[in-house]
């Protein structure tokens, strides 16, 4: 089976762009059918060339890394509050539309004052975290007693990411990144797909920029408790796994706060589905919807 | 709406509006071939009627909506009011929805009791009238920004005429498509004043 | 060219007639000048002790560090030349991430003791290049268990249930074989090494700091420094033993 | 059969859907006085619809009496501001002095156009006080192109704001001789004021300015910051 | 294509591209509560990335009963709810009863459906009739939903988080006047095609009430002073500096 | 999809409508009654099939009306054979299937030919089956289906069936999501039965659902 590729923002990243929102967006993309462009990439595999570790081979070689997505997560979430920083996402990663694997740990805990959430391409995920995985280490035998913070994990996500666009052969991830900066302070930024970035009181990488943004920019104030956070954290949870068709219901909060990083036990959150128009939206309008 | 270069600009004054419009015609985009075109029509002394866009389409136009308005008047004896010309502009711009003229047409007017009423079309005939200011052209964004600035309300016939003149200058000075001089109508419950201004020559 | 050696000591491209490669061990005669490294396999870890000799008053402690972490789980201590003890060490946190990256896992105690004797190695044969002037002391944990491997200068590498390396070795050795290897336990090797560090040191050198790093059960496996509340009495403990030692002979 | 080489001289290399670009919006906006310069721009980041954050800065001090403003793509926007200022401390350790605007602008200008073909796109403003202490503003395309001005708009809002400074502020050419003033006659407040009248201009009617307008204004004492609220929607 | 003659090659563009239309960028949305509907919609228009209105009006008037709101193109809206509103006036004067919303509905759907989504309306239609309340969408293809709660436009997204976690059954006028204006304002707080005022129209049983501007954020947040407002010498006098005005002629 | 049992039939449909990533509707009706015995599942373009009901419903009753020599009872409802119905949306489908995007289920019960399910997928060819899956979460469970059906299934069954059918889907399919819905329609009559997630049966690796409070 030929997987679909699934829809893309090319700054917030992967997973986000419905069709038939966003017209500019859709005009863009218009005549591109996303089936026509993967089988292409399809059939180049099948006639390339035998296998090979060869690194500079490899550096000729077309790119064989991820010029498509395919399996995925979505939304990635933070909220700052007083004590620290909140991370969140679902554990669902999907391959095209098929709900492929639905207990993946999206967060990576990378010392005890940062960790990151991503969405989009998990190997592209899995080999950032191999990086983050050789920057931690040096900073472990260097002994120095400081460790990496926050923001510069996140300085150096937009160089890694920036520097893999710029070398057309992007990293097909938009990250969430919370902890502690230098001044002791909480922290919680974004990097995109092409290197695009930023740092806010709360952020959302892929669909939740939509839908968790606007929840977070109306409840959010400067000192919130950690229970407001977490509460205001699985509002916007709710709302994304209602709207959102490759969100499941099993969701993961980390939190990192001065004390280190805790990643949370999967959870679900509680719906709502039994509004007296959902039983029988289509009474009174017979022939018509 | 870059074919032949136009940008015009209605606003409203203290029981008086002001309708402006550049004087470039030009074709093939940058060959300037007339620089006294005015691209004003006078539908009766209190109600004017600017078309930006394609020529030949503002020329159709104008002539249809004339037709229109002169046989209103002939059966009802008496002249449309601003309000009521806008929907005929309207619904005329909508009948041709898939196939449409290819002009913005912008309506100035007092009605019979003196009212200032002023409005601007897409090209489909979606209208957006407004108690301050309207602009159309080829280059929307450098009158919105001047407007926006230099617009204040309840201006006296001369102040209005000033900052709409001055308006029209400023805005069109970075474009190249529209321009070289312009034409000011000011209509007031006495009647229609048109000025004609000066302005660069490139 | 007069004596017999003479000549065949300029490269490490040429033996000599009774086969030695005297670049070579000359290299060891640096390791033997700095100073002592000693290293124990203890039955819950390895520890590893360094004499640093410390050159200058002005010296802030803790600095130029003679035990180093190399992954999270393995670690060398020298001695020898400090500078190609670095060169060695960042060598072996290359090889740590290269190995962790290609097979996605930490690098066998074993793999990365040959890995670096054949870095060691490949300073040996060539004309350009200068032998190491350190040996070092790798301490590792993997997947069957705490390892201690000795790596020399000239490439040689040995698993070893304890070692001793730099001046004053010979001293030292005598010391580490009459511990109960088989028995003695991290916390314990700890006060032990202290001991054969204060007790070999030569007062000649005035000033040195005893430099101890573990990997054992007690500090989850990790390579690092022997936190300073076991390692400050244990120093402290053979401070005074050695004065009182001195103060007998 | 099929040498690597082979097919990348094809062209076989394709791409899914995406851009190495995107447009993150916002105005910049730089006016130079007879004894000071203003540098200003909107905090707002937005993609598409999207507004990604309401504070994101766009201004920054690259050394003593330079300061650099850029709209359009962020990240490239940073990567050039992060690349220049590594330069001016080259600049400094290799000249025993801070970089001025002047040889700052030519610096920045040579950058643009060493990635002419793959060019950052960010739409630059160089203000600072020149040698004489007068301000001194330079504006750019996106490969280096540049042109010293008394005043300038780049970004999103330009084309609104660009009139009104036409209308209040044009001045000689710096270039014309016998050479006159090309600094804008205003004060220092009434520009102040006039710029924060143009963002609140461009934020009524350009979507991608909005949020807060935060102006630098250099003089011989220094640099200081003003912010203004603009529209949040 | 040579050099002489008519070439139609860019006319036929024009034809096809329609790009320039006005767009309303737009939240609008609706909720179903104890006693009707309650309709909302920003007033922002735009074209392209320019405000082309700051204080349009998508609530658009369908029959006594009956309300409309829309997103996409604006001339499209406009003329499709002005449509059935006036086919639905005839029905009425037909049969000399009130209009049913399901009547509008099919009305919709099937003038949608017919133009094959060439015409950009995407509606959000509320009403109070015999049967009750009811909240439809429609979309530019000619598909529909019944909903108890729904939002469209650019800004839909961000209008759906509120109605999503705010939404209760049977909720009264207030609290679903507050909804409906927090949903808007979380369009226009978040989305760029959405902004300025929301309006609102409560449609119950017995009466309607249409709230234009019923939450203004209108407000400019600097203006100069100038001898036009306030008529005294000013900072900077924007008619008199920069490029004098030359009148040529005057008649 | 729809299934046939014993003496009936019943006709079962998640409830996402999306475009793109964007849920659109997260309680849409995809089970649209035809006339009264008759009813339609209904998936691809929602406009097109949301109209293509609506003619066919159209087309259906006005012909039930003209042969109907008693005159229709206002209490009874318009009552059709099931295969006309599926005839006249087949005819629909395939004329115009350069322009629609509709895959659809035609399933119902008459007295003539007792229950009956007629699957007319995209291209607008018609299949009498047993019981029939369309849609997009459908590839996920023919394995299921084929391996789990028996005929003459009484209703519980069928009704149970049918459920787990389609929880099977949504536990895969992105594209599938929300509620249940089912029909059941038998010489009787028909009733319609609404499955909220929470008394869904639970999928590997899933959590059970709460009630929001």
């Amino acid at each position: 089976m030929i997987p679909r590729r699934t829809a893309h923002e090319r700054v917030i990243g992967p997973g986000v762009v419905p069709h038939g929102v966003d017209p500019e967006h859709d005009a863009l993309y218009r005549g591109r059918t996303a089936r026509g462009t993967v089988t292409d990439e399809v059939l180049r595999g099948v006639r390339g060339r035998p296998f090979t570790i060869d690194g500079k081979a490899r550096e000729k070689a077309p790119a064989t890394r991820t010029q498509t997505p395919y399996v995925t997560g979505t939304s990635a979430l933070g909220l700052k509050y007083a004590g620290g920083v909140l991370l969140a996402t679902d554990t669902l990663a999907c391959y095209g539309s098929t709900k492929r694997y639905k207990s993946v740990e999206r967060v990576k805990r990378v010392n005890d004052k940062c960790a990151i959430a991503f969405t989009g391409e998990l190997s592209d995920f899995a080999y950032v975290c191999d990086l983050l995985e050789e920057l931690t280490t040096e900073d472990f035998c260097e002994d120095d007693g400081t460790t990496r913070d926050a923001e510069e994990i996140y300085q150096y996500l937009t160089r890694v990411m920036y520097n893999r666009r710029s070398k057309f052969d992007p990293l097909w991830n938009s990250f969430v990144v919370a902890g502690y900066d230098a001044k002791g302070e909480a922290f919680c930024g974004t990097v995109g797909m092409i290197g695009t970035h930023y740092a806010d009181d709360h952020v959302a990488a892929g669909f939740g920029n939509h839908i968790a943004r606007p929840i977070f920019r109306e409840f959010y104030k400067p000192d919130l408790t950690e229970e407001e956070a977490v509460e205001i954290m699985k509002s916007a949870l709710y709302a994304c796994v209602m709207r959102d068709k490759q969100m499941m219901n099993k969701f993961q909060i980390a939190k990192v706060t001065k004390e280190g990083v805790s990643i949370g036990e999967p959870f679900a959150v509680p719906t709502e589905w039994g509004y007296e128009k959902f039983y029988n939206p289509t009474k009174f309008s017979p022939g018509g919807w | 709406m870059n074919q032949n270069g136009s940008a015009i600009i209605a606003m409203v004054g203290k029981d008086c509006v002001a309708i402006a419009s550049d004087l470039r015609l030009g074709i093939n985009q940058n060959q300037t071939t007339a620089v006294d075109y005015s691209k004003l029509h006078k539908i009766h002394d209190k109600l004017w009627l600017g078309l930006t866009g394609l020529i030949a389409d503002q020329l159709t136009l104008a002539q249809k909506l004339r037709f229109k308005h002169d046989m209103y008047e002939l059966r009802e004896n008496r002249v449309m009011s601003p309000k009521v010309f806008a929907s005929v502009v309207s619904t005329t711009l909508y009948e041709k929805r898939f196939q449409p003229y290819y002009t913005e047409p912008v309506v100035a007017g007092l009605d019979k009791d003196g009212k200032p009423y002023i409005t601007s079309m897409d090209l489909i005939g979606a209208d957006a009238s407004a108690d301050d200011f309207v602009v159309a052209g080829d280059n929307v964004e450098s009158l919105f920004g001047v407007c926006e600035s230099f617009y204040r309300k309840d201006l006296e016939p001369d102040e209005l005429f000033n900052v709409i003149g001055n308006c029209l200058n400023a805005g069109v000075n970075r474009d190249c498509l529209s321009g070289w001089g312009g034409i000011v109508t000011l209509i007031t419950k006495d009647g229609p004043i048109t000025r004609t201004l000066k302005n660069r020559m490139d | 060219m007069s004596g017999i050696g003479s000549g065949y000591d300029l490269s490490t491209t040429t033996y000599s007639p009774d086969g030695r490669v005297f670049q070579v061990e000359y290299a060891g005669k640096a390791v033997d000048a700095g100073g002592l490294t000693v290293g124990v396999k203890c039955v819950d870890g390895v520890v590893i002790a360094c004499e640093k000799l410390v050159p200058s008053k002005l010296h802030k402690p803790g600095t130029n560090r003679r035990t180093r972490a190399v992954a999270r789980h393995a670690g060398v201590g020298g001695s020898g030349y400090t500078p190609d003890l670095a060169a060695v060490a960042d060598r072996a946190r290359a090889e740590c991430a290269n190995y962790k990256s290609f097979y996605g896992d930490a690098i066998p105690g074993k793999v990365l003791a040959e890995r670096m004797a054949h870095y060691y190695h490949l300073f040996t044969l060539y004309w350009s290049v200068r032998p190491f002037g350190c040996s070092t002391l790798l301490g590792c944990k993997d997947f069957d268990g705490y390892h201690l491997y000795l790596v020399e200068q000239n490439g040689e590498c040995a698993k070893m249930r304890g070692a001793c390396i730099g001046k004053g070795k010979n001293a030292a050795k005598t010391e580490v074989e009459k511990l109960k290897l088989n028995e003695i336990t991290c916390a314990e090797a700890v006060k032990e090494l202290a001991r054969i560090v204060y007790a070999t040191h030569d007062v000649k050198d005035k000033e040195f700091e005893c430099e101890m790093s573990w990997v054992c059960d007690a500090s989850d496996g990790e390579f690092v420094r022997v936190p300073e509340d076991i390692a400050e009495p244990a120093r402290e403990a053979a401070r005074v033993a050695a004065q009182g030692d001195a103060m007998e002979s | 059969m099929f040498d690597a080489r082979e097919d990348a001289l094809a062209g076989a290399r394709q791409h899914a859907n995406w851009s190495p670009y995107d447009n993150n919006g916002g105005t910049v906006l730089a006016v130079a006085g007879e004894s000071y310069v203003i540098c200003a721009g909107d905090t707002r980041m937005s993609s598409g619809y999207n507004i990604l954050t309401r504070k994101f800065e766009k201004i920054d001090k690259m050394s003593g009496k330079t300061l650099m403003a850029s709209a359009g793509f962020a990240a490239d926007a940073v990567t050039l501001k992060k690349t220049l200022k590594a330069r001016c401390k080259q600049y400094e350790f290799q000249n025993k002095r801070e970089i001025g605007c002047v040889a700052f602008a030519q610096m920045l200008s040579n950058t643009l156009y060493y990635r002419r073909f793959f060019p950052y796109y960010a739409f630059n403003i160089v203000a600072g006080l020149d040698a004489e202490g007068k301000g001194a503003v330079f504006t750019y395309d996106a490969v280096g192109s540049y042109e010293r001005t008394n005043y300038s708009c780049q970004g999103s809002g330009q084309a609104l704001i660009m009139p009104v400074l036409d209308n209040q502020l044009k001045t000689v050419s710096p270039l014309v001789l016998p050479a006159a003033s090309s600094a804008t006659p205003l004060s220092e407040q009434e520009a102040i004021d006039l710029i924060k009248d143009c963002f609140a201009t461009a934020a009524e009617r350009d979507i991608y300015t909005g949020d807060s307008v935060e102006l630098w204004i250099m003089n011989a004492e220094g640099v200081r910051k003003e912010e203004m609220a603009l529209r949040a929607d | 294509m040579g050099d002489r003659g008519f070439n139609f090659s860019r006319k036929l563009n024009q034809s096809l591209d329609l790009g320039a239309a006005t767009k309303t960028g737009t939240t609008i949305c609706g909720v179903v509560f104890e006693a009707g509907v309650i309709l909302g919609a920003d007033t922002r228009s735009t074209n392209g990335e320019t405000v082309a209105d700051k204080d349009c009006e998508k609530i658009h008037y369908i029959a006594p009963n009956i309300y409309c709101c829309g997103a996409g193109t604006a001339a499209d809206t406009e003329s499709v709810t002005g449509l059935i509103s006036s086919n639905l006036l005839l029905h009425r004067k037909q049969t000399d009863r009130p209009s049913a919303v399901k009547s509008a509905l099919t009305l919709l759907k099937t003038t949608l459906f017919r133009h094959q989504g060439h015409i950009g309306a995407a509606l959000v239609l509320g009403g109070v009739d015999s049967d009750g309340s009811h909240l439809f969408t429609v979309y530019p293809h000619g598909s529909s939903d019944a909903l108890p709660y729904a939002a469209m436009g650019s800004g839909s997204l961000a209008a759906m988080a509120t109605l999503e976690t705010g939404y209760h059954e049977e909720m009264s006028l207030d609290a679903a006047k507050n909804l409906v204006t927090r949903a808007i304002l979380s369009g226009v707080m978040n989305d760029l095609g959405s902004g300025s005022n929301v309006d609102l129209c409560v449609i119950t049983r017995d009466s309607v009430q249409y709230l234009r501007n019923d939450t203004s954020n209108m407000h400019r947040t600097f203006r100069i002073s100038s001898k036009f407002d306030d008529r005294q010498e000013a900072v900077i006098d924007y008619s008199h500096c920069g490029t004098a005005t030359r009148v040529l002629h005057a008649n | 999809m729809a299934v046939k049992y014993a003496d009936g039939v019943v006709l079962g449909a998640d409830s996402r409508t999306s475009t793109g990533t964007y849920v659109a509707n997260r309680a849409s009706d995809k089970i649209t009654p035809i006339c009264e015995n008759v009813w339609m599942c209904r998936s691809g373009s929602a406009a097109d099939t949301q109209n293509v009901a609506a003619y066919v419903s159209r087309l259906a009753q006005e012909h039930a009306v003209s042969v109907s020599s008693a005159g229709a009872d206002a209490d009874e409802g318009i009552k059709c054979d099931v295969k006309l119905v599926a005839n006249i949306t087949q005819k629909i489908a395939y004329q115009n299937k350069d322009r629609l995007q509709a895959g659809m289920i035609i399933a119902g019960y008459d007295r003539k030919l007792g229950p009956q399910v007629y699957g007319i997928p995209l291209g607008g060819a018609m299949m009498e089956n047993p019981f029939t899956v369309g849609g997009s979460g459908s590839a996920y469970i023919y394995g299921w289906c084929d391996d789990t059906f028996r005929e003459n299934m009484s209703k519980e069954e069928a009704q149970a069936w049918v459920k787990r059918a389609i929880s099977l889907a949504i536990a895969r399919d992105a594209s599938s999501g929300g509620v249940i819905r089912l029909v059941t329609i038998d010489a009787t009559g028909v009733s319609r039965q609404m499955i909220q997630p929470i008394e869904q049966p639970l999928c590997d690796e899933e959590l059970p659902a709460v009630k929001r409070s």
